[in-house]
């Protein structure tokens, strides 16, 4: 029953098109067998955060079926631990070392030693930015923000006026999810009425600053109808924009998924929809992407899905999914074993 | 030293039964022998004096017997139930940004007044001002007790204690309450102290002033590096005394001739500060010039201004005929001024070594090279510690280890390595023993004669100002009001001009 | 001290005792002149009311080893627990709130006990061994909670100990910070035992002298602390209805902030009760307003520093014009001429 | 001060004086046997060395406004300045090396001299005031970067300054930072200038009253404290090859723990040079070799915290040590027990 412009009509396409579950695998057919015994460093940027924990326990998973040792180092969200981390595992003679959510050109000296040294070293959340031969297995992040943007853009009949809380940390949030989001919004073919409010934000203010900045906001211009931000980010203002009774007519677009955002979808506490990826799939393709390096092979695309959620459909998720994450609407465990011939 | 075995041990005259009797008592600190084997009693209506020289462990007992130390052995025995004792300590005790109400309610024995739960302190400011006028001092209760002078914190301090005794009995513990007061506060205090004894009071006494010992002490204890040297009534006289607390005997004081001022080192003209109003005087070549007056009479600012502590008003200040009213300390320094400050802890920086402190005012001459040479510092830090007498553990013991007396001469010492013209001196030997203060003096005076340095010395003490200074001023509300050398110069000449009687 | 009622007050000496109530009151006035529509409204008051009011509790908390001088670094971690054990107690467990709450105020006495001996009767730094317990306590965070929030069951009438505003007003932990500011400053002007740690911070030596038990008030001071972090960490997940297990570290550096800056108002030099409050309410008043004026982020921080250092130097331009007063009366005294005086030379 | 050796030393003297170096040692001996295949080698030694040798120069530069008795908390936030103008510099306008290094230096000093002249000149508290321009410098910090990394144009030659090692082993930041440490131990014991900034620190009015500047002597504590932190900034993007706005905040608390730790030993009871050396690496070398052990996140803060609390409790307790056995040595000396002493309070 909806009347909507053609432009939100264009959006909504979008967005639909990304909120069915509809996965096929579009990996790798073979994989050379898992040499036992190899030990693996995960450095991860912070393992306070479960967007990178969840992924890291995943690969201790992995290996564990791989046959292989899996060393998760904390970056405790700061480069020079994380650095620190670098070298230590470098200096180690690990036979490979995957970073999570760790930008390589910030800790450049570490990566630097590790290509010196001919360790593969792989990414997860990182884009393929500089160096770039140093491969990332996450998803299509750009692909994922547009159909946020287009989310955004149809619900609101392409009269967007959102508070972009932009996380500044991490290249991915800048160029992955920022930038495909405003791809949509500022697109006159998607959204001719948008009009976004953007605040810079860094992790080290996580807890005080967006919540600070949104509550105020909101006050300001009563009219904003949107906020947008990372499900991390997400949550904390949607509580404490509850908490001083706010936001009853605001809707939150966010990233991730995490159990507590969902449920917020669920329950309708402001934060209206959030873009997944299946983390601990990524985690089995980056194992399968280093096993590929430490014979010698190229890495391949793996082709991991994202999918939105809503109201409409964060029913499909099952409990499981809901304290862990969204697994991929497909069996990923059972293929890689097939792959890497082993199970357990 | 004289050998202990030499001293008798008199028994004390039989007095009625001893309220508090300590037994044994021994305090190291490191290797610091404080106290050894002491004993000690006190009886109701009778003053107990505590002798001996700086460093000998008075303080140390009294912090024992206050709790604030544990001793390493021996044991304090009270006769009786509940005893009152209070104390007036000898840095005081008082908790300086706290008013006075607050800091003589808050070690009052009942504490604070309490009305519905709260604390009353309308009736505790009124109590204190009670206590303020009862000993006649013209104290603020609302004001903080830093903004007061140390004699008044004394002031405050004793009336503290005594406000907090019953009106019979009970247990005094004085150490050397009359060090900052000038001698008319101190004589009031005295005859405070015998007015107590009749209301049944044990005094335990310390005090480095022995005349003040031989009028009011019933009994006396000598110490020597810890252990008691001394213990019996008061019967000998004041050389004999003096001989027993020193040691030695001191010699007679060399009644230098007081010498004619020559060329003027310093000139102070008509300078005005918060207090004082239009001081006119100057200090000559080798002179020792001492400054006698009432507390609050502007000497220690007059000191301080002169030194450029305390910026003044108008007027000048001339420094061997360079005009230094303007310049800093550091200028002051270089043109030949060395200073002590009434308040010791402002001299000396407690928590360094004795030899950085005596080696901070002058390190050049410590240079071997680029950098400072231990073995340079080491020679000067003792040569000073030989020529001052200092009682030390180590030369690289913190200063706040040392005994207070010691303190004040490292705090002097210092200048010695300078090359002074003028040295301003402000109560440079308070708290410092019988035997000391004279070498102190002695060292003064040689450095006026041979040195040619003019000295500036503000002494409550009389005396020692008539005996070693060749000219003397006295100061009162602000002002210069009389000059006394030669022959006019008598303790009695002093006393009537600064006292009016 | 407390005795200053009597003291005849002029003008500046108001100005400069009050100045931080006159900055909140000219931040309330200039944020309502730019934005009359949506500032001065009871809704935002009351907002800015329930997000400060954690914030005020754990700054109370840490003003008790200030007094006392010492440092506690540690109320951020161990709010951080108090956050976590909550969340987790009443969502794993079913725990009774009343229980949950018994339980970490008992932890936090605990860790306050451990850090008032280490300090007090061992004689310790504060500050290392508060940083140093603090970094134990953030250990214990990360073990417990592996990093996760919980959210998950924590039950609705909890929330609404958080969450209900009186007369649709007042939010309850305004109302909390509101008693518990009373009472302590109930303990610490009007109370021997508040007094008594006064002089502690004043000087220890001293106090020992008059019998002041230094090392146990300092025991005491660090287990007040801990315990109101522990109740900045329960009352913090009723407002929120999470548990993030980083959520209270952030309040360490405001906190020492705000009663740094309260120590120069009301009762100028001490730290204090109201002082340590007005600054709470001053800086979130303060980054409200800026963000309704659509301040980019980095103006808040400069903001902050700006006030602080602006409240420190009025504090200290009002000593400073008392002793320039001062001096000036003095100078009255001098004579005519008061000038090159070569008027008499010896 | 400097001078300790002739004192004689015993034993235990010397273990509580080198209480730290003792700790390191056994902390690289355990190590070494639970990793002995990875652990002891030397690109590992020269990692530990590179990693921490930009915390070292913060944690000296705070020390100097510590020995001068005031608090330094803004050099998190100079050091993330530093970081951002000379990634900034070298990428936007590619200035040589140098010419940033001479702008982050007189930037730095600038701050610092500010810092200075409120807290020395103007005599205002300097928790406030460094925590006050610090803020001030974190809004500057974002305002220039937007809060965005910078990591693209950074010249290759410059990160070599930060990641080459010498002989394939002691990494060129080690090399500044033992160079640093040598310059300050230097002037800070050898030279009359560093022994009047501990006089200032002991009692700045005795300092006074030597002739000794003490608001220039604050003033130039702050200075070095921020171009320390310039330098350090600028040494952290060579290592890292990248400008990140908020990656230097996180040394304040871990070189406030250095300084205070490095205090409990070389010249216990004074901040020195090599106590705060010694601490970075002591706490560094712990951070590896647990990563090397495969220790869960929540082990890394609970070390720290352990290492913290043990080496001031290890100190002190070397401080009674000392003292009973004097006192039981004078035990002996007494002929006859005296008993136990019953001392009564009042
Ligand atoms: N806290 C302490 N630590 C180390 N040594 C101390 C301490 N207190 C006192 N001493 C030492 O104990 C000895 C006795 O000191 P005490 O203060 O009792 O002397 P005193 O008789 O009161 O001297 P004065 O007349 O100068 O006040 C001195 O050598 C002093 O250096
Ligand atoms: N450096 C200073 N500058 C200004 N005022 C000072 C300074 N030092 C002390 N005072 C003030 O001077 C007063 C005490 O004066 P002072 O020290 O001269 O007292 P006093 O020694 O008892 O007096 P007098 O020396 O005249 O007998 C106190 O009010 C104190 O606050
Ligand atoms: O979505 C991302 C989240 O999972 C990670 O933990 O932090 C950065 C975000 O961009
Ligand atoms: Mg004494
Ligand atoms: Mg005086």
């Amino acid at each position: 029953g909806e009347n909507l412009s053609a432009e939100a009509e264009a959006a909504k396409a979008i967005a639909l098109e990304q909120m069915s579950g509809n996965v096929q695998w579009s990996g790798p057919e073979t994989s050379p067998a898992p040499i036992p015994g190899k030990r693996i460093a995960v450095i991860s940027c912070c393992q306070a955060a479960e967007g990178a924990a969840r992924p890291a326990r995943s690969m201790e998973e992995a290996g564990a079926l791989m046959g292989w040792e899996v060393d998760v180092f904390d970056g405790a969200g700061d480069p020079v631990q994380q650095n620190q981390a670098l070298n230590a595992a470098v200096d180690a003679g690990y036979d490979g070392i995957a970073l999570i959510f760790v930008d390589t050109p910030v800790v450049s000296d570490g990566v630097a030693r590790a290509l010196d040294a001919n360790i593969p070293l792989i990414t997860l959340g990182s884009l393929h930015n500089t160096p770039a031969h140093i491969p990332d297995v996450s998803h299509d992040w750009i692909h994922q923000a547009k159909g946020i943007g287009a989310y955004m853009a149809w619900k609101s009949g392409g009269e967007v006026n959102a508070l972009m809380l932009k996380n500044t940390d991490l290249y991915i949030t800048e160029n992955g999810q920022f930038k495909g989001a405003m791809d949509i919004l500022t697109d006159p073919a998607f959204c001719p009425d948008c009009d976004m409010d953007v605040k810079d934000w860094s992790l080290a203010n996580l807890d005080t600053q967006p919540a600070a900045i949104a509550t105020a906001a909101l006050k300001a211009d009563p009219a904003t109808n949107w906020v947008w931000c990372f499900d991390a980010c997400m949550s904390r203002v949607v509580r404490t924009l509850i908490a001083s009774g706010q936001g009853s007519t605001l809707m939150g677009a966010g990233y991730d998924c995490h159990g507590e955002n969902l449920g917020l979808i669920r329950d309708g506490m402001i934060q209206a929809v959030c873009a997944a990826d299946p983390r601990d799939w990524e985690a089995y393709a980056l194992m399968d992407n280093i096993n590929r390096m430490i014979h010698g092979q190229d890495v391949v695309d793996h082709g991991i899905p994202t999918r939105l959620f809503d109201a409409s459909n964060v029913h499909e998720l099952t409990e499981h999914e809901i304290d862990e994450g969204w697994q991929g609407d497909y069996d990923f465990r059972s293929k890689y074993k097939e792959l890497w011939g082993v199970d357990g | 030293m004289v050998n202990s075995a030499a001293i008798e041990t008199q028994e004390s005259r039989a007095g009625g039964s001893p309220i508090l009797s300590a037994k044994g008592l021994s305090k190291r600190f490191g290797s610091t022998r404080a106290l050894h084997e002491v004993d000690i009693e006190l009886t109701p209506g009778r003053v107990h004096a505590l002798l001996g020289t700086n460093g000998c462990g008075k303080s140390t007992l009294v912090k024992v017997l206050a709790g604030v130390h544990t001793a390493d052995a021996g044991h304090v025995e009270w006769h009786g139930s509940d005893p009152a004792i209070a104390f007036v300590h000898q840095d005081l005790g008082l908790i300086g940004p706290l008013s006075v109400a607050e800091n003589l309610v808050m070690a009052s024995a009942d504490g604070y007044r309490m009305t519905k739960g709260r604390i009353d302190w309308k009736r505790g400011r009124e109590d204190a001002r009670r206590v303020m006028q009862d000993w006649g001092l013209d104290i603020d209760p609302d004001r903080a007790v830093e903004t007061y002078g140390p004699a008044e914190q004394t002031m405050i301090a004793v009336a503290r204690a005594l406000s907090s005794l019953p009106e019979h009995g009970g247990v005094l513990v004085l150490d050397e309450p009359t060090a900052r007061l000038p001698v008319t506060e101190a004589d009031a205090l005295v005859d405070t102290l015998a007015e107590l004894k009749s209301h049944a009071v044990s005094i335990l006494y310390i005090s480095h002033r022995i005349d003040e010992v031989m009028r009011l002490a019933d009994e006396i204890t000598i110490l020597r590096d810890g252990a008691r040297v001394y213990h019996g009534i008061t019967d000998m006289d004041r050389d004999e005394l003096v001989r027993l607390v020193v040691g030695d005997t001191v010699a007679a004081v060399d009644k230098a001739p007081r010498r004619q001022k020559g060329r003027p080192v310093l000139q102070v003209e008509n300078l005005w500060g918060m207090r004082l109003e239009n001081v006119t005087l100057d200090v000559g070549q080798g002179e020792v010039l001492g400054i006698a007056g009432l507390v609050g009479s502007g000497r220690s600012e007059l000191a301080r201004t002169i030194y450029g502590h305390q910026p003044s008003l108008a007027g000048k200040v001339v420094l061997n005929g360079q005009d230094v009213s303007c310049a800093s300390i550091r200028r002051r320094m270089k043109a030949g001024m060395g200073y002590v400050p009434q308040t010791r802890a402002q001299g000396l920086l407690l928590t360094m070594d004795i030899a950085d402190n005596i080696t901070i005012a002058k390190m050049r001459d410590l240079m071997r090279g680029p950098s400072i040479s231990e073995r340079l510092e080491e020679a000067a830090a003792k040569d000073i510690v030989k020529r001052m007498q200092i009682k030390i553990g180590g030369l690289h013991h913190a200063v706040a280890t040392l005994s207070g007396g010691n303190q004040q001469k490292v705090a002097l010492g210092k200048w010695m390595r300078r090359d002074l013209s003028l040295l301003v001196l402000d109560e440079p030997t308070q708290g410092i023993d019988v035997g000391a203060r004279t070498e102190i003096f002695r060292t003064i005076r040689q450095l006026a004669e041979t040195q040619n340095v003019g000295v500036l010395v503000l002494d409550s003490d009389l005396e020692i100002l008539a005996e070693f200074c060749d000219r003397v001023v006295t100061m009162a509300t602000g002002r210069i009001r009389d000059s006394f050398d030669g022959d006019d110069l008598t303790p009695a000449v002093l006393e009537r001009a600064v006292y009016g009687h | 001290m407390a005795t200053r009622r009597k003291t005849k007050m002029t003008f500046s000496t108001l100005t400069s005792r009050y100045s931080l109530l006159i900055g909140l009151g000219a931040l309330i006035l200039f944020f309502t002149a730019m934005r009359p529509d949506i500032f001065p409204t009871l809704a935002n008051a009351g907002s800015i009311m329930s997000d400060n009011a954690v914030l005020t509790l754990v700054a109370l908390g840490i003003m008790v080893p200030l007094i006392v001088g010492q440092f506690d670094l540690s109320p951020g971690f161990v709010a951080s627990l108090a956050v976590m054990m909550t969340a987790g107690f009443l969502s794993e467990y079913q725990m009774h709130p009343l229980l949950v709450l018994v339980i970490i105020l008992t932890v936090g006495a605990a860790i306050g006990a451990t850090m008032g001996v280490l300090v007090g009767y061992l004689q310790l730094n504060s500050l290392i061994v508060s940083l140093g317990v603090g970094s134990v306590v953030a250990g214990l965070v990360l073990l417990y909670s592996g990093g996760q929030i919980i959210f998950k069951g924590i039950p609705k009438d909890f929330v609404a100990i958080g969450q209900t505003r009186l007369f649709d007003f007042v939010p309850m932990p305004f109302i909390y910070a509101i008693v518990i500011c009373t009472i302590m400053w109930f303990v610490l002007t009007q109370r021997p035992a508040g007094r008594r740690l006064y002089a502690v911070g004043a000087n220890p030596e001293a106090a020992t002298l008059i019998g002041i038990n230094v090392p146990r008030s300092i025991l005491i001071a660090f287990v007040i602390s801990s315990m109101m972090a522990s109740l900045a960490g329960f009352i913090q997940v009723s407002r929120l209805g999470a548990g993030h297990p980083t959520s209270a570290q952030a309040f360490l550096l405001p906190a020492f902030a705000a009663a740094f800056l309260g120590a120069t108002s009301f009762r100028p030099g001490f730290y204090n009760v109201w002082g340590t409050f007005v600054a709470v309410y001053l800086v979130g008043t303060g980054t409200t307003g800026l963000f309704m004026l659509g301040a980019e982020s980095y103006v808040q921080p400069m903001f902050n520093g700006v006030v602080l250092v602006i409240a420190v130097v009025a504090a200290r331009l009002g000593v400073i014009r008392r002793n320039r007063a001062e001096v000036a009366a003095a100078r009255r005294r001098i004579p005519e001429p008061s000038g090159p005086s070569e008027l008499q030379s010896t």
